[in-house]
Parts: structure tokens; C-alpha cells; sequence
């Protein structure tokens, strides 16, 4: 049975490429980059160079790029770093309710031991939010305004840069959440106006474990892991060096030609949609429709039926899927972005999310298509919701 | 993450479908919890004829109420009322941890059937209610709560 | 020219079976841990294997090992996450003045930060902590002690049991970071009594970028990463799997024949050890000289001199050394280790670490005691300080 | 870390030791700081005939040592003051930025040393001192003593 992969916005493999990069950095070169030696400064110099990888994916310099373990990472230090920094200022934090757990935990974890308020902001039934809200929800101590470029589950590109602007005229720090626009959107830390912004390896055929974040010269932040002198003084801790050279050069191809690899996403993107909608009654499409919605997605919720049981049967067709974001599937709560977009809980349980990658192919795409009716079928056939 | 006999009731369910004119009833859980189980029972002389079930919800509850179905097929009554959630779960060989309390209310739903068939009260054990969505993980790991 | 590696307290290279074990999970394994579909599954189970494997080499549970980014994460979880969540019960921390930075500035950031109060016990000459010290230190506001278990710098073992018996006596949490102490001696947590330990792969001939954290059942500590269910909520981010693998490896094999190959490393280290004294005049060995040493390490003081001068002389005859800890490198002060042990700042300048490895050989160990006193010789030539 | 020109003045540092009869000696530095120069010259009709060093420092403090040697031999005392820290540097095709403030202090010395044959007031910079030992750190790289 030939296995077909369409949880890529959960993690992608690791390319090629990126593991022969990585290689000699497990094996021969294995300096610590903080030393003095040759074997060290060979280290260094590799950490080094990934970091103008990085830095110039996104149009940011070198010295404003630190190297995380993740996208997890990259957000606790925004959030937790600015809150430390500039409590004195204010104890005022603006984001959305469809923010990644790494944003949201987060922020309750301020609220909890740091009497921070949060503002969670609504947003629309395609889960937008309104920079105008933003704006109503500023307040005198506002230190931060965290909204993601694309949300992880139903594929929504926020109108970052019009929200920047609004959050930078009244001096306040914006961050964005870029781990799942990484690779699929252009990036342009300039463009966007943000002054914080996280990325994840494993997401753009990367390694696991590794992420960096993006703060601008000047930004204020305190260190969330304090120890050696590492990463500038801004992330203390041994460089993952193999990881982060993985990541560099992942970060390095998932930014060459990205235009034309997401237009061939957004064809069977396009298809997977039409063909489930063609296929399938009572389905709902989750997020927009049109050029707002990352290249890679797709998420649907069938009413009557609950998500796992359709992942299960997907995957004994070996089709691997989620129902929404892979951290979650531990819990049993039906996903906060589902709820936030107005979706009743019955509905929020019914979801799946394709999300598509480079090597899926237009004959994978059909096979989805043939299957999930079958599927779908079977299980509101047990369902006691389901009166068809 | 699901024992093979979990995967077997999955993917093969005994005993789906409802019965038009079924003696007794058993609705457990609610859309909100993500779980809902229902069964339809006949019954003679005190014995479990047949049984059907429906069920909304994940792998764990779909093959919970396969399980329960087969488990008390031509049973008595008082029978079947000594099946508990965990000779379910026994049954399957064990249920992973997180979906130990939440989706594992099969047994519940035939006690449910039986007392009111019985015109007995049924009390619906707490974690079953679910208004507290958070409930499943807390009872489950009580340290987690303190974690976050 | 062969090169001889004598850094092995910087890192270590990853050893040939750890890489074989982590190959697969960064390519044909790649799936999410979280992800309920046949790939994730595989390396959910491997990151449950590699779970066990370190649970067995430290004497602890399954459930009581998180995984982290490394040992500076473990450190910050362990004095970050104890201060917000016993902060209610005291603001007070003792630990000691050689603590590795990952510990001693996570205290200053609570000092800062959070209006905590900590005490920094002395060590004496070799660099040992009094227990009676400790003793005298509590407070009935104290919260937590955090000693090394062995220093990174210097090798001296510290007396643990003594001072968590002592602390575990006033119900307060002991902590020991045992980073360096990891497949170099014996741990035990139940004989340490420890409520939570530090461990880091890269010193252990595993990868670089992931460590662990040994909390008691029942030990209450905020996580520092909060995001996803990772790690049974209390470290979120998506697993370092390949990573993760690779360390469960690597502690396997370091805790096999331990002592069997820490009396190697002994024999070599006190080979050093004497070579250098006999050679070279004015010198001190730094640490302990006993069984209270760890067998890997060699470090001296070397008077009228800086330490980075014989380092770079070292380097150009292929050997790698250091003169203290990696992660200070980048800074200009002297080692707060040998200060702390009471040396003048000149001398502490003048350090040498030298840091033995399995796959070091005796006769490379010549080849440094008869290279080394002319580098010294050399250097102190142009000393202003040495009237030799 | 250290440019070709920066090693090769570690490697075989020119002009070390010292003069006897030296007709000026320029120190600066102290052990706390970690680096210590010592120049000591030899000058005749305004001119450094001769001149050697000691010093104890990382490599960096020993290459701009032999490198202030090599480019005032036999150059006026005037010229010689227009030698700066920053030219000594530029001379060694650069120094890591870590190195550039506290290791980075022959010309001060050599600068000393005159003021001193002259008879002039020698005001040492500030970040010379070292009596806090932060310094370079922190002026170097502002945002990291926020950082912490
Ligand atoms: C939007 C978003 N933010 C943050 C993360 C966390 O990144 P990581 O898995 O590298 O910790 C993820 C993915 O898990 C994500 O999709
Ligand atoms: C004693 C000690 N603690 C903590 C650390 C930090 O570990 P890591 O390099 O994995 O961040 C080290 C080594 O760098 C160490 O030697």
C-alpha cells in the first residue's frame, strides 16, 4: 500500500538535501561553536551561515535572527520576554482566539503568575480578525500585539501588515506567528512592519527541534532561557549546530521558486476542495476561499460524524491526516479555532485538515477524492445524529 | 496508540443500526464532550434478545460500544448491570490513557437502558456530564492542571 | 597532523551508533509524535523507547523524564518553573557560586524579575559545598537548592546525598544539575535523593539540541515552554524525535560499563595530571584530587599567563582544549569558578581544561605532556609578569 | 575567529622581551582585566630606534603588541602618536568584535610611553581600567545587559 502523507502543516520530512547538509555536522565536525579551536570555529561558521540563510529568507539581518528549539520556543520567548521586559510599561497584551497553544498558553500563563490582561480578539467566520479591532482593543498599557500570519488549522492569512501598522503608530511591539506561512507564503519582515516574528524547522522540510525568532534591532526582550552567551545573550544554551544548519538550508530551498511550487499547491488544493464538495453532502468548508487561504490547506467539517474516526479510516488506506493541529490530539476539547470561527461543538469535532506538500501528486489527490465519500458514509451511518 | 482488539471493533462494529420498536433506551454523553452513545435494546424475560448501538465520537468510543453490544448479547439483565466501563476497556485490551474516562461510556449507556426500562433512577456519574470540558484531563493527571 | 580532541566537557562527538539509531527518524520517521496515524505512531513509540532508556540509566520512572532542548533548558525549567509556581510558599533559592550560568543567571533573572532572594553558597579551595552550609542557609521561606552534581570547570563531585538529606528533611525541592556528571559516574536518583536533575546529550556522545529533566512524581513547577500537550504538559513543542532517539541511545551506552570505562578515563587523567606537574613549573591543579574528581577532567592553572594564548598554540599542534567552560568563551571575565575557589584574577586567567574522552589514547596523552611545557615556556617569555 | 595577519603576529610575535636600558616604558592594562602590555623603547633624536614587549593577554593582546612594534620601528615619536588602537587593528586586517575593546591597547601603551619620555600627562581611557570588569561587554553590545 502506497502511503500518502497530507499532514504537512503538522511536520514534513526532512529533504534530501537538508539531511546531506546536516550529515558532517553530526558526525566529523562536531565542535562546540563556542570554542576556540578549529573543530569549534568550523561549527561556528556553519551556524553562522545558516543564520544568513535564515535572515535573508525573510529580509531581516543576520544579527536579528536567534536560533530557537522551535516555533514553541520562538513564541514563549516573545511573549514571556516581552512581558518581563517591559512590565514596568504596561501589563497589556492584544491577541486573537486562534492563536497557536504556544501563544495561548502563554498568555495564560502571564495572566496566571504575572497579573498580565489579555484581550483575545474575535474574529470572523473565516477567521479573520479586523485590524480595526486591534485598534479598538489598544490601550494605554499595551506592550504587545501578537497576531499569526496563517492559522495552522484552517489556513487563514491574517492582514499582518495592516494591523502593524496600526500596532507600530501607537509604538507598540507586534509580533506574528509565521510558522505555518513559512515556505508556502512570502515573507518580508520589512513589508510587514512586525518587529517579532517566529518560524519552525520541521515545517519547511527541516528537522525537528529547531526554530528561530526575528526581533528587530532594539527590541526589548527578556532571554526565556538565561545561561551561557549564546545567540547574543538573547538564547542561552549549546547550539543544536547539525539542526540548525538543516534548517538553514531548509529555509534556504523553501524560499527558491516559492511562487511556482504555491501554485502547483494550490491546484490540488483547489481540486481536493472541489472534489469533496462535488462528493460529499452537508460538508463545510473551514476558512476562505480565495487567495487569503495558505497554498498547502484544506479543512473541512462533516457534520454528524466526529474527526478521529475519519483519520482512522484514512489511515488504514494509508492516508495519513489530522483533524486539526497535531499538538492537540492528545486533548479532547474540539479545537478553539473551530469554536472561535462560530462552529457549534458538534460541528468542531466533525473536522479534517489535508494539508498538502511538495511530493503529493494530482493522482494521490484523485485517491483522496474516490475514498473519503466511503469513508464519510460509514461513519454517519453509526451516527446517532444522522438521520439520513 | 489503540490495541489491536480496539482497532478490530473499529473497524468492523458489531451490532450497528437502532431498533424500531426497541424495549429499552440508553443515551449517554453530548455533542459538546465530542462523545455520544446510544443503545437500543430488546428484551425478554429479563434477557438482553438483541442490541444495537449508535454512536458520535472517536475510535475508543465507537469500539467501546461494538465491545458492550457483543459483550451482553443474551445476557441478563442483572448480568449486563456488572459489566462496568472497565470490563469495557478490559475487554479491548485497554484504552490509552486519555481516553480512558472521556470515551468510555458504553456500559454507562446500557446501566442508563436497563434502570429505566426498570423505572429505576439513573444517575449519570459526573465526568459524563461534561459541562466541564476540562474535566477528562484533570481527573486524568491532576499534576497537569498545576502545570499550566 | 592527527588531531586530539581534549574538550569532551564542551561536547562530544556523536558516536557511530547513536547516529545509525537517529537516521531513520529524520527520514523515512518522520512524523508527528502527536500525529494518531500510523507515521506519527512510530515515532511516538520511539521517543516512549528512548523515555525508558533514560528513566533506566538515572533509576527514575517513565513518567518522571521530560524532554528538553538541552541542559540549560532543564535548568531554567527547573528555577523558573519552581519560583512561579511555589511563589506563594517563599521567594528564596539556594545554590552555589560555581553553578554552571544556565543556573546562576536563571537566579539573577528571579532576583530581577520576580523580587526573589538568592543565596550563593562558598565552596571551599577544591571547590567543594559544605552541607552544613546548605543546612544553615534554610530559610523557612526557601523553596528550592540547586547544587551541581559535578562542576563543568574544575570536576569536583559534589556531596549530593549529604545535602539533599538535609534539604529533603525541611520539605523543600533539591534540584542538581548533572550534566557533566552524566555517564561519567553513577546516578541514582533514589540514592541522590533529588527531587530533580539536568542532563544534556552533546556530553554524552549524543546529539546536540536536547537534554532532559528528571522531576519526581508529584514535584509542582510551571513549564517554562507552554504550547501543545508535549511531554505530558509540561514542555511544549513539537519532539526533537531523531534527537530525542539519539540521546535515549547514548545514555544507554554511557551507562554501560561505566565504571569500566571511567577507570580508563582515570588512569589517563591522572597520567595527565602528573606529567604536567613534573614538567612544568608553577602550577596548580584545580579541583580535588581524589575519587571526589571526575575522571574526565584535567584543569590547571598556569601562573603568569592567559589562558587563551596556550589554547591557540594547543590548536595549531592539532589538540583541542579549553580554558574553562565553552559557553563563556565569548567573554572577557575570568572564570567565576576560580574565583569563587579563591585565586586572584590573574591566576584565574591562566586556566587550562582539559577534558578526556573514550576514544582518547594514551599516547596522545604523551604527545600533550611533551608539547605542553614548551607552549608555556613560550608564552611566559613574553610574560610582563614572569621574571623567570 | 582571528584573521590570518592576527595569527601570524601570535605565532611569531616580533620584537618581544624587553630593554635594558630603555629610554621610555609604557604599561597599561591590569590581571583583572586579563591583559597587561608592556612596551619598553629605545629612542634617539625623536626617533624609536628600538622597541620591545611583554605582554599578557589572549592572542589578541599579543598580536596588536608585535604588530605596534613592527609599525613604529624607526618612525618618529610624532608619527607615532598618530597610531591608534583602531590602526593597529586595520593593520591586522581586524579583530573579532569581542576583542576590540579590552584586548585592543598597544597604541596606548606606546602612547604612554611617550607622554611619559615627554614628560607630558598621560589620560589613559576609560575602558582601560577595567575596575569594572563589564565593560567591554556592555559597551559593545548595549541590548545585551537588557537582555539579562
Ligand atoms: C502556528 C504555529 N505556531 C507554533 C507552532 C509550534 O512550533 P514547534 O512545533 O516548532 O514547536 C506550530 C506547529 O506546531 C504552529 O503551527
Ligand atoms: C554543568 C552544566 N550545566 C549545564 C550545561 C548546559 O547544557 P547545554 O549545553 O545542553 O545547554 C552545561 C554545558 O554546557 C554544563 O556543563
Amino acid at each position: 500500500m502506497n502511503k500518502i502523507y497530507l499532514d504537512h502543516a503538522a511536520t514534513t520530512p526532512v529533504a534530501e538535501e537538508v539531511f546531506e547538509a546536516m550529515k558532517p555536522y553530526l558526525k566529523e565536525h562536531y565542535g562546540n561553536p563556542s570554542s576556540v579551536y578549529s573543530t569549534g570555529r568550523e561549527a561556528a561558521q556553519a551556524v553562522s551561515e545558516a543564520r544568513g540563510k535564515v535572515a535573508r529568507s525573510i529580509g531581516a539581518d543576520e544579527r536579528e535572527i536567534y536560533f530557537t528549539s522551535g516555533g514553541t520556543e520562538a513564541d514563549n520567548t516573545v511573549l514571556k520576554g516581552i512581558a518581563l521586559a517591559l512590565q514596568e510599561k504596561g501589563k497589556h497584551i492584544i491577541t486573537s482566539r486562534i492563536e497557536h497553544p504556544a501563544v495561548l498558553e502563554s498568555c495564560r500563563q502571564l495572566e496566571k503568575y504575572l497579573g498580565f490582561e489579555i484581550t483575545y480578539l474575535d474574529v470572523d467566520k473565516q477567521g479573520f480578525v479586523d485590524p480595526d479591532d486591534v485598534k479598538k482593543a489598544i490601550r494605554d498599557d499595551t506592550i504587545l500585539v501578537s497576531i499569526m500570519m496563517a492559522n495552522n488549522e484552517i489556513g487563514t492569512i491574517e492582514p499582518i501588515k495592516e494591523i502593524s501598522r496600526i500596532v507600530k503608530e501607537r509604538g507598540i511591539y507586534m509580533h506574528t506567528d509565521a510558522v505555518q506561512a513559512a515556505g508556502q507564503i512570502p515573507i518580508d519582515v520589512e513589508e510587514l512592519g512586525v518587529d517579532m516574528l517566529s518560524i519552525s524547522s520541521h515545517k519547511i522540510y527541516g528537522p525537528k527541534g529547531v526554530g528561530a525568532l526575528y526581533a528587530r534591532k532594539g527590541v526589548r526582550f527578556a532571554p526565556l532561557l538565561t545561561g551561557g552567551a549564546q545567540e547574543r545573550n538573547r538564547r542561552a544554551g549549546t547550539e543544536n549546530v547539525a539542526g540548525i544548519v538543516g534548517f538553514g538550508e531548509a529555509m534556504r530551498i523553501a524560499c527558491e521558486n516559492l511562487e511556482e511550487k504555491a501554485d502547483y499547491l494550490r491546484r490540488l488544493r483547489d481540486k481536493l476542495i472541489d472534489g469533496i464538495e462535488e462528493n460529499i453532502d452537508e460538508v463545510i468548508l473551514n476558512g476562505p476561499r480565495d487567495e487569503r487561504r495558505l497554498p498547502n490547506n484544506v479543512h473541512f467539517c462533516f457534520r454528524y460524524i466526529e474527526g478521529e474516526s475519519i483519520l482512522l479510516n484514512l489511515d488504514m488506506l494509508g492516508i495519513a491526516a489530522s483533524s486539526g493541529s497535531a499538538c492537540s490530539s492528545g486533548s479532547l476539547d474540539p479545537s478553539h479555532v473551530l469554536l472561535a470561527i462560530g462552529h457549534p461543538h458538534e460541528i468542531a469535532h466533525g473536522s479534517l485538515r489535508l494539508s498538502l506538500g511538495k511530493d503529493n501528486t494530482e493522482e494521490e489527490i484523485n485517491y483522496v477524492i474516490e475514498v473519503l465519500p466511503g469513508i464519510i458514509k460509514k461513519t454517519r451511518s453509526m451516527s446517532p445524529l444522522y438521520e439520513g | 496508540m489503540y490495541s489491536e482488539k480496539v482497532m478490530d471493533h473499529f473497524t468492523n462494529p458489531r451490532n450497528v443500526g437502532s431498533i424500531e420498536d426497541a424495549d429499552a433506551i440508553g443515551e449517554v454523553g453530548n455533542p459538546v464532550c465530542g462523545d455520544i452513545i446510544k443503545l437500543y435494546l430488546k428484551i425478554k424475560d429479563d434477557v438482553i434478545e438483541d442490541i444495537k448501538f449508535k454512536t458520535f465520537g472517536c475510535g475508543a468510543a465507537i469500539a467501546t460500544s461494538s465491545m458492550v453490544t457483543e459483550l451482553v448479547k443474551g445476557k441478563t439483565l442483572d448480568e449486563a448491570l456488572r459489566i462496568s466501563n472497565q470490563t469495557v476497556a478490559e475487554a479491548l485490551d485497554g484504552l490509552p490513557p486519555v481516553k480512558m474516562h472521556c470515551s468510555n461510556l458504553a456500559a454507562d449507556a446500557l446501566h442508563k437502558a436497563i434502570k429505566q426500562y426498570r423505572n429505576e433512577e439513573f444517575v449519570e456519574e459526573d465526568h459524563h456530564h461534561c459541562e466541564h470540558k476540562n474535566f477528562c484531563h484533570k481527573e486524568f493527571n491532576i499534576e497537569l492542571d498545576e502545570a499550566n
